[in-house]
């Protein structure tokens, strides 16, 4: 049900990817798995976040997970999130964990 | 005036709670602001998912009413409150459910299943601002 | 019988906190067995903590009163509940207080205080095994 | 206050030590200052908790940055905590954080 509405698109280079649909736990496992490359990538990534209606607490283990994987050679750089996203976002503290949340590339 | 109690019933399973969600946002649209039904489409969501994680339950039952100007959502369950946390060595970003919850309505009360009285019940209070 | 609720009325300073869980469990101790009492020392504390370290209270009002064969706290503060998680960075041990009171009492209770009607107040409730 | 009540000895060689008290936000800096030398230490830790009579959120969190300040050296072990001291431990996950709860050396 869900899944069908969850799209990862990997951008070249490893450097990121976009998101689109809904994310919560029943695209948790999809999510992680279209995202494995990027675990082994380093520098900063970019996910661009500006088709995502949607994230919950498990979102945002996701991208806390990403950020652990960059080991101090870049951060996850948060692109466009919509009003309630970055509402979210910034709720759980994801700037304290070391992601950035940007508005531009 | 009509009642306009809803109650949704369904099987627990992490798939439908993106259709829970949307039925209770449909609901609460008249009372809410567009942000408040976002948040409160949040803690819906974490309540329904931590009763598929971790109750055991088959079934969740979610109603949504008002109460005064206030829209009010209940989640139950019948199953028994983990106290242990679970999870991945070391993952920082784990175990927000309920902190994210708490962030997103004015009112949350959790009272929890026991072996002796099952069923743990959530919840959460929107009110307008 | 005298009505045995007890009202104690601190500063909101974490030096307090000791006398004031030491209070509670004497208080609860001819109702609740020692292992609930030490749960309801801890949920007492951590509600505390938080009024001290994120509310901005000065003081803070804790009430202890029976609720049928049940141990009701309420602890109240006149700040503004912080959405936004403070903390250092990547450390997977913080913000477990919430996680904590609702894993030691059978009923726990957030009413968020916000700028419109200040005041954070918990209600931590604990029944007999 | 409360800080009278806390006492904190570190055993010889920077292998650990033994905390006493009542452990709360209230004593938080104290025993970080106290047990800042383990920081600096590698390999297994041991806290004796025998007379420790009360541990909150924030002591789970100190627990867990000696953990991390391991960095696979070795573990943080909590020897001998008391029955609700333990239950604290078990309800925060401390196992899964990579420390051992042990009642023997
Ligand atoms: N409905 C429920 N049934 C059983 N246990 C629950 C329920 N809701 C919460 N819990 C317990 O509370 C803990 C904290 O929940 P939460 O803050 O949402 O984080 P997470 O779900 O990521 O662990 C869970 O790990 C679980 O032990
Ligand atoms: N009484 C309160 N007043 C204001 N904010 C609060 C209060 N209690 C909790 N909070 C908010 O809820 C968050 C989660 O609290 P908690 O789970 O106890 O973890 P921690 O206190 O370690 O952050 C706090 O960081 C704070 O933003």
């Amino acid at each position: 049900m869900s899944d069908e509405a969850v799209r990862v698109e990997l951008t070249d280079g490893l450097q990121g990817a976009k998101l689109s649909g809904e994310l919560d736990i029943a695209v948790y496992e999809k999510l992680t798995a279209e995202l494995a490359p990027l675990f082994e990538a380093t520098g900063d990534l970019i996910l661009d976040l500006s088709d995502v209606a949607f994230v919950d607490s498990s979102t945002i283990r996701l991208f806390v997970r990403l950020q652990q994987s960059r080991k101090d050679t870049g951060s996850v750089v948060l692109l466009r999130p919509q009003p309630h996203v970055a509402r979210v976002l910034a709720v759980s503290g994801v700037g304290e964990l070391g992601m950035r949340v940007q508005d531009q590339t | 005036m009509s009642d306009p109690t809803l109650r949704i019933v369904f099987p627990a399973d992490a798939a439908e709670l993106r259709d829970v969600r949307h039925r209770i946002a449909a609901w609460a649209a008249p009372y809410l602001s567009a942000s408040d039904v976002e948040d409160l489409k949040l803690a819906v969501t974490e309540a329904c998912a931590n009763a598929v994680q971790h109750s055991g339950t088959q079934e969740i039952r979610v109603t949504i009413s008002l109460d005064g100007s206030c829209v009010e959502v209940v989640v139950e369950d019948d199953g028994v409150y983990q106290m242990h946390l679970s999870g991945v060595a070391g993952d920082p970003g784990a175990h927000r459910g309920l902190i994210l919850m708490a962030a997103m309505v004015d009112d949350l009360s959790l009272q929890r299943g026991t072996e002796k009285r099952t069923g743990t019940r959530v919840r959460l209070v929107k009110c307008p601002a």
